[in-house]
Parts: structure tokens; sequence; C-alpha cells
């Protein structure tokens, strides 16, 4: 084993070396400082794999005596690690850096290696003002690598953070000498044993190192001076700031931490948070790119901070929390500087050239949500464990603003993701990549992947994760070379090979929605079959959305099934965002996704506080604040239910999504809220805030959310936007069914969830094969396309004529169970406006089928042609599965009502063959069907044969006395439609919940604008912030 | 002919041009058929039907329609024979021509006319139907209807009383009754005749020749 | 009333003045000041009314007289300014920029009489006779009753009687 | 219960028996308003005359296949809706289908007609039709709302869906009926049922004379004779329907002759005396007034 100190000693002397043989070639210079990195980087990784494996610490005494006589590094774990990755960031830095390194000169070189070797030094030293000296070092180090660019931004930049540094050095060097005086040594295991922090001058004096080491980590609001430098630097060299140096001085902060009282934790922690929520909440508003990464990492940052302050709650789990946040910050911002090296503009919008390159677009998405902590990455693991603890130790507070910070942060980095996937990139110039360039950043994402996934095999809750879904998906990255049809067969067969292995497992509930999910997955996969081409991206990301709903289905434990709710969560956006106009869409949708998320996250937390398992089941069993866990829980489901006020995102991302996507997103993926509703309540129970039923609420809202998504979509003008508003309606009943707590309603709710699949799936395909065929959504432009698609026209029949209830379809069951139920539940007026959305419902389906179909057909729509044959073939296949069911209510009923025997054993419907029969009334759907399908035959034959003769005429044939129509658009009553209607009730619809997310946009922007006007980039004002800062922080301790 | 019935080119969603021709693409242009009288029992009581269900379009072309109005009336009150307005074309069954009728007028009343479903009946009111009345050598009136449309019952006088109007629904009572209401058929089988009259006088005939 | 007259008079040749009534006045113009006449009475003189343009066919002196007829709401005097064109080519300047139902009139104006108004919009379109190919039936030398006889099959036996003649041996058989 | 052939024969009985009762009462009471404006009016028999008629049209035009099946559609509609009631109280004979399904089928089946109706104007292509549909569909999301309310109201109060029982349960003298025992849910259930019923104020559906006659501008013949059937059939089971909920139902055909008589001369005496609503002014008045009351009611039935 190499020691340690050979770190220093090889990298300065390579430093010196290159310095003497100035004449060396300047290719062999630097490939020596490489070389001289990569040397120190194996000597951190042998160390840190050593004592992972059991080794000892290794301990360096130099001057051949024992501390406090002498300088001392130590080599542990985290020594190690952290060393690693600075070595890790240097060299990568250094290939990236490797053009501009050349043009600067030799003298370049040795700076970049001094600074890095200062950061090692940094790390493993046990001596504060050998510390003191280093950090000195690497100060200047940084500010001499980011004045050497040669622009005047980048000089300020470098002044500003020599001043600012010098400052808080000042302060540092006096907190040092007072330890010394009080201490008698600078070695930082003795001081902590002289506990010279018993007496207030004492304190003082550790206060004030620590304070410059905070000081260092750039904390909210004291940190202009760091924006500035992130913004003004090349960068490469922000890379190493955000990743090398700080890490460094995290790890500072870290060593030093031991020397310091609980309450003086509890600031650092306080200023942490401060320091992410803050800098979150100013990123929001930053269009430039480096700008925005340093708000971010300093944000992450100041989380990192926090929980440094934290470790004495964090207990065991403290070095994981810690180090998969610190790992997945390192790697994604060290990535994502990189990344904007590359592309080379800094407006975020211009990142659209990203998407020549779609490799890049790649790297880009892992490293934003690497850093937003979605899973597979490590900073997933690190936020749910600190969430737990947090809970567990009664943190509430801390918990809600991580949780704020994270969810500001998520909206500009997935604003940011979006302008690179969706903005317009007509003007934007070509983008050039060099080799140097591009490895790092290859290198970065392997790295955040990677240590994600072996985070979760080493991680006691993560091991039970099923990674095959993931492999899967990994394959169809690999083949999406192939045309679709390989593609989509390949898929298809996944889907069902999983559904096979698994079928055998299910059972209740979860048979149910495994159906939904995984066979109507297939289902709508093979619609897929129309498109040609390959359909770059695609696979993937379906699998992607499958694989989380299929975990949801087979999660065990809390937290496999927030991991399966995130996965299925990225990959619907991706598929969201893949529809034309569907920036802003997929940009609410995954804002409201997160949101919910981080209240299941917070719901969750809650519910393990006294519990030892992360079985589901604790929910059943929620010690404290139950009222409180089932809230959050109810609204991060409803975020994808779509709720009323929680929908906003619904409507636009489901009509911009693509032909097949629509029915995925819509008819499946909101069945995954059903579904965690379903669990939750199942496993909760009643809820009571003192005698008001939280249920009660819960009926309101979704009879609410039916009016409101009915009435919407009764006067949308866009056939996708009307079934999607129709899509947030039916999740109302569904909703409305749920909350009764009883057999009825549920048997409603899950009948309806079943019938909504199929009819929404049926409406969405018959629909998008129309637009397909017409390249339009606008419903009055359409019109009189009975003629040309018949087959289309009989499903979307079939699918209204569901939607409406009316007997003798399928959909009737649905209501007359929802009747039965209400009067036994006796909820009367959430009732009463379900019932009215159902009567609303009419005017939509009417308008669906009328606007589109019968009317006039437009001059362009002539020789329209039937929709493709494979969007026809899941239609008609879902239509015989209907009409099964309609003639057959019990097939549909039967299985179902048995299952909910067991939780709701009273008030089960009795049957008689195919008689249903309640408490209140009786129903035979196979009768009906007879009857009605009797009198129909009967009197339709009659019809026929009394106007066998009938003359068949074209469009214009009606009967006008005076003039007669010239054109089909004038002639067909479209636009509109319920014009009257609008002016009686428009007003239950006026956009009064879209305003209120639209001003509490804005609100957060115009925040976040004051909020950033501090920092006017003047020098001195960046030092009285940090003098300020020190002053305000010590007014609160002492 | 207006400009919307001229031929035009749109372009289909596939972006190929398409020309369309309005007239022929959006009007059906089959021949009128005749319908003969089915079995004469049954066509008996058929003919008492339709003459006791006289539904008269509201449809005024010249200055009589006013004298058609006060038949709704306490005072004539037309209903008690059997006698309704109806609105539209597809569901009336007798045609009243009330007065004069301008060239302009006449090409309404024949597309108008050919709405109307089998067996239908055209009463002429007043004497402009007849030979033109006091508009005889107007540049701009027909004068004789009957060689415009098959007419089955022509009421003098400029304007005609609501009683004699009364009288000459009775009278096309009657003619219907006997089974001579067969104006449909006739107008049918002389299709050609009527047709070449009408596009006599209307100039810029822009329709099919039958407008179903 | 007098001093509107005057002021015309001083800034417009005016041809002839004829006082009909106390609030009603004909003034002759030339074709190229009847334009500038109507918009200077509109403009400056109140009257702000258009009640009617037409036409009268002068077939004796090969000419069209246009009468556009102004009224002053506010002091409810009618003005009607006559300007006589061509009968050969007939064509007069637009006034629909002053009135836009100006442009209907003159439509009619076109069909009925032929005159043309280059630049009033759909001048050109039929206004009340659709599809008419013979002369604008208005004009005097066009012989309407020929026309209706040629063209309406007129009923054999109809016999025309002058009004005066008829009714004076109807009522009074006797009298010479 | 067991589906027989004879089951055929008795629907067939019923439906011919309310088929003429229907066109006699739409004779009568034409009539009725024509004696009340001083005119003599139709003759009773003039609806008889005007379907004969009708079918007696030698020639028939089709749009295509939904304006052909529309009529259909409408008169399973209201065959299905009368059958699916017990039409007089303790007769089997009578009682017809009502074994397949409860008061929450009869009214959904409503909308049976009605949306094929809709689906076959919007065919014929006519502009007046679809505004007709549009009209109309508005209008009855307006009265749907207090006619849920106030069947909700009955249904708790006698604790059954069962048409049946719930005649039963008015059995006993005129004081058991709703209107008496529930007075509420009887006044909105009945201001809801001028809407049903398309008669003026709220007959801006067909408005004639304004978009010719609505849906069914475009229909005539033999179709228009098929809709005329309906018109006979469908407000009669209205009648019905409401009788058996609010008014004791009826235990003989007289009875059923007497009461829905007088419950259909509601509708006409409110028409006779209201000029016409504009849509939205309906829509609005429907969710005040009778809203309100229902509202009551269900106040009432609970606390």
């Amino acid at each position: 084993m190499i020691s340690p100190i050979h770190i220093i000693t090889l990298t300065l002397g390579t430093a010196f070396f290159i310095g003497l043989l100035k004449k060396l070639n300047l290719n062999i210079s630097a490939l020596l400082m490489l070389v001289a990195i990569a040397a120190a980087g194996t000597i951190s990784a042998s160390w840190f794999t050593a004592i992972l494996s059991g080794a000892a610490n290794a301990e360096v005494f130099t001057a051949g005596f024992n501390p406090p006589y002498s300088i001392n590094l130590l080599m542990g774990k985290g020594e190690a690690l952290i060393t690693l990755l600075i070595n890790l960031a240097g060299f990568l830095g250094g290939v990236y850096l490797l053009k501009s390194l050349k043009e600067r000169g030799i003298y370049t070189m040795i700076i970049y290696l001094v600074f890095i070797m200062s950061l090692n030094v940094i790390v493993m030293t046990r001596d504060i003002f050998n510390l003191f000296v280093f950090m000195e070092v690497a100060s200047i180090g940084i500010a001499g690598l980011v004045i050497l660019d040669k622009s005047s931004k980048a000089t300020q930049a470098g002044f500003k953070y020599l001043i600012a540094t010098g400052v808080i050095a000042g302060i540092l060097l006096i907190g040092i000498a007072f330890t010394y005086y009080f201490a008698g040594t600078l070695n930082i295991d003795v001081i902590q044993q002289a506990s010279i922090i018993n007496f207030k001058a004492g304190s003082i004096a550790v206060f004030l190192v620590i304070i410059s080491i905070i000081l260092e980590l750039k904390p909210f609001p004291a940190n202009g001076w760091g924006i500035d430098v992130y913004e003004g630097a090349n960068p490469g060299i922000g890379a190493m700031i955000s990743a090398a140096s700080a890490s460094a001085m995290l790890f500072v902060l870290y060593k030093l931490a031991v020397l310091v009282p609980e309450s003086f934790l509890q600031i650092i922690t306080a200023i942490g948070i401060l320091t992410f929520v803050g800098s979150n909440l100013m990123g929001i508003k930053q269009s430039n790119a480096n700008r925005l990464l340093g708000y971010s990492s300093i944000g992450q940052i100041g989380l990192l901070t926090a929980i440094v302050g934290l470790k004495p709650f964090l207990g065991a789990q403290f070095e994981l929390i810690a180090v998969s946040i610190l790992i997945s910050h390192f790697f994604a911002k060290a990535g994502l500087f990189w990344l904007s090296g590359i592309v080379k503009k800094q407006n975020l919008k211009d990142w659209a050239m990203l998407r020549q390159k779609p490799y890049l677009l790649v790297l880009f998405g892992i490293f934003i949500f690497a850093l937003i902590g979605f899973p597979p990455f490590p900073s997933f693991l690190g936020k749910w464990e600190l969430i737990m603890k947090l809970a567990h130790s009664h943190h509430f507070y801390i918990l809600a603003f991580i949780l704020i910070g994270s969810f500001l942060e998520g909206i500009y980095l997935f604003r940011w993701l979006g302008f690179s996937i969706k903005m317009e990139d007509a003007n934007l110039p070509p983008l050039t990549v060099h080799w140097n360039k591009i490895i790092p950043v290859v290198l970065s994402a392997l790295g955040v992947l990677g240590s994600g996934i072996y985070f979760g095999t080493i991680t006691e809750i993560a091991a039970s994760l099923k990674y095959i879904p993931l492999l899967f998906i990994a394959l169809l990255y690999v083949i999406d070379f192939l045309p679709v049809y390989v593609k989509n067969t390949v898929s298809i067969a996944g889907i069902g090979y999983y559904l096979y292995t698994i079928y055998p497992d299910l059972e209740g509930f979860k048979l149910i929605f495994g159906l939904i999910f995984l066979a109507g997955g297939m289902l709508t996969l093979v619609a897929g079959y129309f498109k040609t081409g390959t359909r770059k991206g695609f696979y993937p990301l379906v699998m992607l959305m499958f694989a989380g709903l299929v975990g949801l289905i087979e999660a065990h434990t809390t937290f496999e099934f927030f991991f399966a709710w995130e996965l299925m969560t990225a990959g619907s956006y991706f598929l969201i965002i893949r529809g034309k106009k569907s920036m802003t869409h997929a940009l609410s949708y995954m804002l409201f996704s997160l949101a919910g998320a981080y209240l299941i996250l917070a719901g969750f937390g809650l519910a393990h506080i006294g519990q030892s398992s992360y079985a589901l089941d604790i929910l059943a069993s929620v010690q404290s604040f139950a009222p409180l866990v089932f809230i959050l829980l109810a609204i991060g489901f409803m975020t994808k239910t779509a709720s009323v006020g929680l929908h906003i995102w619904l409507p636009g991302a489901h009509a911009e999504a693509e032909t097949d996507v629509s029915p995925m997103v819509s008819a499946i993926l909101l069945k995954a809220g059903v579904f965690g509703l379903i669990l939750l309540m199942l496993n909760m129970g009643s809820q009571f805030i003192g005698s008001f039923n939280i249920y009660y609420a819960l009926a309101w809202i979704g009879a609410i959310t039916a009016v409101m998504g009915n009435m919407m979509a009764a006067f949308q003008e866009d056939a996708k936007r009307l079934l999607a508003y129709s899509s947030v309606g039916f999740l109302g009943y569904i909703l409305f069914g749920l909350s009764f707590m009883s057999h009825l309603g549920w048997l409603a709710a899950v009948s309806l969830s079943v019938v909504h699949f199929m009819f929404k799936t049926l409406l969405f395909l018959a629909i998008g094969g129309i637009v397909y065929r017409v390249k339009t959504k606008e419903m009055y432009k359409m019109g009189g396309l009975i003629k040309k698609m018949p087959f289309t026209f009989i499903s979307v029949l079939m699918g209204i004529i569901v939607i409406a209830g009316v007997p003798p379809l399928t959909g009737f069951g649905g209501k007359w169970i929802l009747y039965n139920a209400v009067l036994e539940k006796g909820w009367f007026f959430p009732s009463a406006l379900v019932f009215f959305a159902g009567i609303v419902a009419f005017l939509y389906c009417f308008r669906l089928i009328h606007t589109v179909f019968l009317g006039q057909l437009k001059d362009e729509h002539r020789e329209v042609k039937e929709a493709p044959f494979w969007l026809l073939l899941p239609q008609y296949m879902i239509l015989m599965v209907i009409m099964l069911f309609s003639a057959l209510p019990n097939s549909l009923l039967k299985p179902i009502g048995a299952m909910l025997a067991p939780i709701f054993p009273e008030g089960a419907l009795e049957w008689q063959g195919q008689l249903a029969k309640s408490g209140f009334g009786y129903w035979n759907g196979q009768v009906i069907m007879y009857i009605v399908g009797g009198i129909f035959v009967v009197v339709f034959a009659w019809l026929w044969y009394m106007n066998r003769n009938a003359q068949k005429v074209k469009q214009f044939n009606i009967g006008y006395s005076a003039e007669r129509p010239s054109l089909p658009e004038t002639t067909h009553f479209a636009y509109n439609f319920f014009a009257p209607y609008k002016k009686a009730l428009g007003f239950l619809v006026s956009p009064l919940i879209t305003n209120f997310w639209d001003s509490a946009s804005e609100g957060v922007h115009a925040i976040s604008d004051k909020v950033r006007r501090i920092y006017n980039g003047n020098v001195q004002t960046y030092a009285f912030h940090i003098l300020a800062f020190i002053v305000v922080v010590y007014l609160i301790i002492f | 002919m207006k400009e919307d019935f001229k031929k035009r080119t749109v372009i289909t969603p596939e972006g190929k041009p398409l020309e369309i021709d309005p007239v022929k693409d959006y009007f059906s242009d089959a021949r009128p058929k005749v319908h003969k009288p089915a079995n004469p029992v049954i066509e008996k009581f058929a003919n008492w039907a339709r003459a006791n269900s006289l539904w008269v379009l509201g449809f005024g072309t010249g200055c009589g329609a006013i004298e058609m109005r006060p038949l709704m009336t306490p005072r004539f009150d037309a209903y008690r024979y059997g006698i309704q307005w109806r609105p539209t074309p597809r569901q009336a069954s007798v045609f009243v021509i009330s007065g004069y009728l301008s060239v302009k007028t006449l090409k309404r009343v024949v597309r108008t006319y050919e709405q109307m479903q089998n067996p239908k009946f055209v009463v002429g009111l007043g004497s402009c139907t007849i030979n033109g009345g006091m508009y005889w050598d107007s540049y701009n009136t027909i004068n004789r209807l009957d060689h415009y449309l098959p007419v089955d019952v022509y009421i003098a006088g400029c304007m005609p009383r609501p009683e004699s109007l009364l009288h000459g629904f009775e009278e096309l009572k009657k003619i219907i009754k006997e089974g001579r209401g067969e104006g449909a058929n006739k107008y049918a089988e002389e299709f050609d005749w009527y047709k070449a009259n009408q596009k006599k006088v209307i100039k810029d005939w822009d329709m099919p020749d039958y407008n179903w | 009333m007098k001093s509107l007259l005057n002021n015309i008079k001083s800034r417009f040749s005016i041809k002839d003045v004829t006082e009909q009534r106390s609030n009603l006045v004909f003034i002759d113009v030339a074709r190229e000041s009847a334009v500038p006449l109507i918009t200077y009475l509109r403009d400056y003189e109140g009257m702000t009314h258009l009640v009617l343009l037409t036409a009268a066919d002068w077939i004796e002196e090969n000419e069209f007289q246009l009468t556009y007829l102004l009224n002053n709401p506010e002091q409810k005097f009618d003005i009607g300014v006559r300007v006589r064109i061509s009968r050969e080519k007939a064509t007069m300047e637009t006034a629909h920029h002053l009135w836009e139902q100006v442009a209907t009139y003159q439509r009619e104006l076109k069909e009925m009489f032929g005159i043309d108004f280059p630049g009033s919009p759909g001048v050109d379109k039929p206004f009340i006779l659709e599809g008419w190919d013979d002369l604008p039936p208005y004009r005097r030398d066009f012989d309407t009753k020929k026309y209706s006889e040629d063209t309406y099959f007129p009923r054999p036996g109809r016999e025309s009687n002058d009004p005066a003649e008829y009714m004076k041996k109807k009522m009074y058989p006797n009298e010479k | 219960m067991d589906f027989g052939f004879k089951h055929i024969l008795y629907a067939l009985l019923t439906v011919f028996i309310v088929l003429n009762y229907g066109l006699i009462l739409q004779g009568i009471v034409r009539k009725i308003g024509a004696r009340v404006g001083r005119r003599y009016g139709i003759r009773w028999y003039q609806p008889y005359i005007d379907i004969i008629k009708n079918y007696a049209k030698r020639s028939t035009i089709t749009h295509g296949v939904m304006f052909y099946i529309a009529p259909v559609f409408r008169l399973t509609g209201g065959i299905g809706l009368l059958l699916f009631m017990p039409v007089i109280f303790g007769s089997e004979i009578f009682s017809n289908f009502s074994f397949a399904g409860d008061l929450v089928l009869v009214l959904y089946f409503q909308f049976f007609g009605v949306l094929g109706m809709a689906l076959g104007a919007a065919e014929g292509g006519h502009p007046y039709s679809a505004i007709g549909v549009s009209r109309g569909l508005s209008q009855v999301t307006a009265f749907e709302l207090p006619l849920t309310l106030g069947v909700l109201a009955i249904a708790m109060q006698y604790q059954t869906l069962n048409i049946t029982e719930i005649v039963a349960a008015q059995q006993g003298g005129f004081l058991s009926w709703t209107l008496f025992t529930n007075p509420f849910a009887t006044i909105a259930i009945m201001f809801s049922f001028l809407g049903a019923m398309g008669r003026s104020p709220f007959d801006v559906v067909l408005a004639p004379q304004e978009i010719p006659i609505g849906p069914p501008t475009e229909f005539h013949s033999g179709l228009l004779g098929v809709l005329q059937l309906n018109r006979a059939i469908f407000p009669a089971a209205k009648l019905i329907l409401f009788m058996n909920l609010l008014f004791g139902g009826a235990t003989s055909w007289p009875e059923l002759v007497v009461k829905t008589f007088l419950i259909y001369m509601w509708s006409v005496f409110v028409g006779t005396v209201f000029p016409r609503f504009r849509v939205d002014q309906s829509v609005r008045w429907f969710l005040v007034v009778p809203l309100t009351i229902a509202i009551i009611a269900i106040i009432l039935i609970r606390f």
C-alpha cells in the first residue's frame, strides 16, 4: 500500500518537474500532469477499497514527531473517498480542459496540479493551520485558473473570489489563532479533547473557524461572489469548483463538526436548509446556464451542509445519505458544467442545440434526474433515507423545507430539460464536440448510474428491488436502431412474458390493476404497429413507465412503492414530452408529479415513525399523525388522478401526446393514482379530523372534479382535449365511489376503473386515428367523417354510449351501482353533483360524435381513408370485451364483488344469474340487452321494409327553402357548440384553478426575482454580506 | 353562378391538391322517379288521409303570403279542415304559391318544390300565378305558373280573400280524394319540359337538375 | 339655407338651383364637382345622411341623371345634388367612401341602368337579377312588354284595357 | 322471473293501448288549446290522419345509416321506457318487463332515444338540427338535476328503487301518495317534468319557425311517421312514470287515464300561459327554482 503522503509528493513533484523543464513539449507536460493526478487517484482508490474491506486507517506523521507537535495526515474511509472523488474530478477535468490548458501554457498546468494537490491536503490534514494554508493555496489556485480565462467577466469573477476568500481567510486565521491560544494545539483531535467550547471565549474561537468554513461553502445569502464565479469562470473550472472544491470543503466541515456543540450543529443545519431553499428559489428566475448551475450547486451544497448538521439524528444512515447525495451532486454537477462548456450558449433556451447530438441529450437527462433524486440514481436513496430519518426524529420543518427546496430545484431543472428537448432550434449554430470534452461527461454519467446501482445493492431496503425490467429497458435502448415492428414485438412479448410470470402471484386489486397496466399496455402497444421508421427512443421510455406501473403492483414496502412511482413518473414524463407542443404541459405534469411524489414521501416518512419495518401495511398501524399521513398520501395520489385543483397538467399533457401514447397516459397511467388511493384506503381505513370524516371531503372533491371535468370537456374545441377533460371527470366518479368506503361504492369505483380503461383506450385510439388522417385536432374542422371512417365511427359510438351510461351497454352498470351506493350511504349533495356530471357527459359525448362524424364533410376530407388497421384492431378487441360485459354484467361485477366481500362484507350485491339485487333495486343486464335489441330489430326491420327504395342523396341535399348551402364549413354547426349553455353555466368553469396556479408560479418567480436583487455584482457588497452573515449568526448563537 | 359553387381546389391533409366541383360533389343529380299509385283500395284510404292532413309549407313567395296568415286565426281556423303549417319542405305536402313570382323567387320555389316528398300539391294563389296579373308585362315576373310546376288548384283574384283560399283548399281536397292529385308524378313524367321552361327563364342555373 | 347656397356657390361651379320646397333644394352640378360637393355638404354643412342615390334615363338628351339626395338631420332639410352623365359611356365616380351603403345603390344602378362606378366594392356582382343577359331593364330603350311576351309564356286570351276607359264603360255604359 | 312468449304478447297489448291513448291525448289537448283560443280546433283524431298520411308518402330520401336508424332509436327508447315500467299496479299483464330493472334503468333509458335521435338528426347535415340538439341537451342537463334529487328523495323515503314497491307504498287512499307525503320532492319533480315534456316555455328545442323544427327538420315520410308514433308513446310513458312516482300509480286503465290526463294538463296549462324561454334562461331557471325545492326535499328526508 502506497502511503497517502505520495499523493502530495507525486502531484507536487510533477508540478515542479514540468516547471523545471519549461522547454518540454506541451503535450508531454499535459500527459505528465494527467498521469500524476491519475496516480494520486489510484492511491486514494486503493486506500478506499482497502479500508472498505477492513484495513486500518493510515496516519501519516510529518517531520518525525507525533501530533500535536507536527502536521499529521489521516487517510480514513471518508478521506479516501473524497480524495478519490477529487482526483477523479481532477483527472476528468484535466482531460476536459486539455486544450485550454495547453493554450495557456505550462504555468496553468502547474497551478492546476497544485490546486488538486491542495484539495487533497485539505481533506487529509488534521491540523487546522495546515488546513488554512492549503485553503489559501486552493483559493489562489482557483482564482488563478479563473483569471487565466481571457474575458473581463472571468477577471472580475476571479477578483471577487480572491477578495471574498481573503476576508474569509482572515476570519479563519483569527479563529485559528484564538483556538491555538485556548487549546494550545492546532491538531483537531487534540482540540476536541481540550473541550475549549465549554467556556465562551473558546467557543467563539471555534465559532470563527467553523463559520469561515461555512462561508467557504457559500451559504445563502452571503454567496453572491460564488455565483459570480460560477457564471464568469470557464465551465471546466466551474465543474472543478462545484464538484472537487466543494466536496473538499464539505469534508472539512464534517471534520471540524466534531469540535462544536449540538446547538451549533442546529445552526449549521439551519444555514444549510436556508441555502438550499434560497438558492433554489433564486434559480427559478435564471436564464443563464452557468449561473443556474451555480445556484443549483450552492443549493446542493447547502443540503449537504444541513446533513452534516443533522448528523446526530441520522445515526448509522448518515454515511449513506451524505455520500449518496454528494456523489449524485458530484457527478451530475461536473457533467452539467462540462456540457455547458460543450454547448457554449448561456441562454437556457439555446440548449435545444443538444438535440443535434441525441446522446448528449441522454446524458443531460441523466444528470438532471440524478440531481432531482430519481431512481436509480444514488440521491434517490439518500433522499429517501434522509426523509425517513428526519420524520423519525420529528424534524418536520426541516423535512418540509428540504422537500420544498427540492421542488423548487425541480422547477428550473425540468424547465431546462424541457427547453433542450422541445425548444425551437431553427436558428442555432451546429454543435461541435471534441473527444476530450465528451469523455469526461460520459464517464460522469456512467459514474452516477453505476454508483446508483451500487448503492442499491449495498443498501438493505433497496436490496429487494427488481432490476430485471430495467435491464430489459437497457436492452431496448441497445436495439433502438431497429425498425418499429421489431421493437414493438419485443416490447409486447416482454410485457406478456412478465405478466405470465407474475400472474400467479396477483390477486384481488393487484390482479385487476395488474391486468389494466400490463394487458392494457400490450393492447395499446399493438396500436404502435401503425408507425413506420425506427421511432427512436420511444420504447425504452414506454417500458420505463410500465416497469414503474408493474413495480407499484409488486411493491411490498413503501420504499419499493415509491421507487416504482418515481420510475413511472420519469417514463411518463418523457412519453408526454414527445408530443407536439408539449413542452409546457410536460413541465406542469412533472411539477405536479414531483410535488405529489414529495407529499407521498413525506406521508411515508410520517407513517414510518415508530415502525421498524417498511412494509406497506405499516399504513394500517400508523402511530402518530394518522389523518395527516392520510391527507398527504391522498393528495399525492390525487395529483395522478388529476382531481380538481390538481388537474391542470392533464388536458394539455394528454391532448398533445402522440396517438398511441394518449391512451397509455390517460387510460392506464391515471389508474396508478387510483391504485395508490385504494392501497391507502385499504390500509388506513376511515380517518377523522375531530368528528369530520375526511372521506366526506374526498366525496366532494370527487363530485366537483366530475362536474368540472365534464363541463370543461363540453366546452373544448380540441377532440383530444375533450377526451382528456372527460378523463378528469371520470376519475372524479372513481374517487367519489372510493370515498364511500362501502361495498357498492367500491364496486362502482373498481368497475368504473376497468370501464374507463376500456372506453378511454377505445376513444383515444379512435380519435388518434382520425387526427392521424385529417391532421388536425380541432373538431369543427372535421365533420361528416362517418362516410369515410365507418369503423372508427362505430367504436366512438360505442365508446360514448358507455361513457354516457345509457343502457344497455356496460356503462349503465356503474351508474346503477352508484345510485344504490348513494342511497345506502346518504351523501346526497355530492351525489347530486355526480349525477349532474353524468348528464353533462351527454353534452361532450354528443359533441364528440356530431362534430367529428356527422354533419358536413369538409372539402379537403373528401378522400380521407379509414384509420390504419393497427389502430382499429385494439379498438375492436376492446369493443368485443365491452359487448361481453354488457350482455353478461356479472362476468365483470361478480368477481369484483367477490374480491370486495372480505373487505366490505355488508351490502354486497345478490346475484341470480344475470340479475343483480341490491338493498334497494335490481337490474338484469342480459334481459335489458335482449329486450332493447328485440324492439330495435323489430322497429328497424319494419322501417327498412317501408323505406327500402329510399333515394340516397348527398350532403348538401338538405331542406333549405330558399338559399342552399354552398360551403361545408359554413353549414356545419360545430364551433362553440354549447354557446347558450356556456352563457348560462360557463362561470362554473371559469379558469379559477388555472389562474390560481398561474399566480402561484408568478408569485414564486417574483419572489425569486426580488431575492436575487441582493446580488448586485459589487465586490464590496459581497464582502459586507460575508461580515453581516457572521454577525447575524454570531448573534443567534451567543 | 355564385363564387362558392364554382370549382375549387383544396389541399388534402396529405398535401395533395383535390378539385371540388360543389354542384356535382355535394348534390345528388338523380332524376325524379314516378311513383305510381298502389292498390286502389289502399290508395283510396291513403288519399282520404292525404286530403285531410294538408301540411302547408310556410313559404310566402309574394304579396299573397299575407292572406295565408289569417287562416290560422280564430276567425277562419283552417286547422279544423286538417290544414296545418309546416316549416320545412321535407314534411310539407302543399305548396301555396302566394301571388306574383319573380324569376329570382321562382328558382327558390323550384328548389323547394323538389325537396317536398311525393305526393305533393301546388296551389296557385291570385291572378299573378294564372297569367301574370298586374305584372303581366314585367321583365322579371313569370306569367304562367303551370309552365314551371304542375298546379293542382288556382285561386283567382287580386288578392283573393281568405275565404277563397279555404274554398281552394276544399277543392284541392276533392281533387286529392278523386285521385287526381298526381302533380308530383306529372312533374317527373314531363320533367324535361318543365326543366326546359325553368331553364329558359332562370339564367344562372347553378344547381343540379333535380334538387333532392 | 341661403347662406348654405352662398357657401356652395362660392366654392363650386353650380349650373342651376331649384328650390322645390322650403326644405328641399335641387342643385345641378357638373359631373366633376358632384362628389366634391357632396363631400363638402357632408363634412361642413351637416348633411350627414344619404337618403338615396337614384338615376333617371333622359334618353332624348342621351344622358342619365343621377340624384344624390342628402339630408341634414339637425336642421331638417334636404338637398338633392343632380348630375348629368353621358348615356354612351355611362360611368361615374364612386362615392362609397362617404357612406358605405352607397356601394349598394351603385350596384343596383349598374345592374338596372348599366351605369358603372369603377372602384365601388362588388359593383359587378348581380344585385337582384340573377344572370341577367339583356339590356339593363330600367333603360328606356328596353321593351319590357316584348321581353315578357318572348320569355314568360303569356297566357293566350288575356285582354288589356285602359282602366279609365274600362271603368267608364262599365259604370256609365250609356254615356258616350 | 321467467321470460316467455306471453310477455311479448302482453307488451304488444300495452304498447297498442298506450299508443292509442297517446294519440287521442294529443288530439284532445290540441283541441283544448284551440278552444282556449276561441277556435274550433283540429278534429280529435287528426294525429291518426297525420300519421297515416306520413306513412302514405310515396318517396323517401336518406342521408345515411345513422339518419335512417335515428327514428328506430327514438321509438325503441319510447317503447322500452314504457315496457320497463309497471303500467297498471297489481296487474301481471301490464307489469311488462319491469323485472329487468328498476327506477334507475327507467331514468337512464330515457336517454337512449334522445341520444339516437340526436345522432340521426346530426347525420342529416342540417345545421338547424344540430342547433336544436345543442339546445335540447343543454336543457336536459338542467332539469335532470332537480329530477335526480327528487327521485333520490323518493327512493330514500320508500327505501327502494323498485317502482312497483314505490307504487305499493302509496296505496290506501290519496293521502298516502307521494304528493302528500313528500310534497317538496313532488314539486321539484313536477317542475322538471315541465322540461321533460318539452312544451312551452321549454320548447326552444323544436322552436318552430325559428330553427324550422329543430332536430327532426330533415325527417319526413315514414321516418317522420315513426317519430310521430314515438311522440305519442314517449310522453305517455313519462306520464305513467310520474304518476307511479308521485300520484299513487294506477290500478286500472280508467284510473291511469284520469291521472295521466290531469298530469298532462299541468304542462299544458303552464305552456298556454308562459311564453318560450331561451336556453340559457331555462337552464338558469331549472338550476334555481326547482333545484332549491329539491334540496329542501332532500334536507327534509335526511334530517
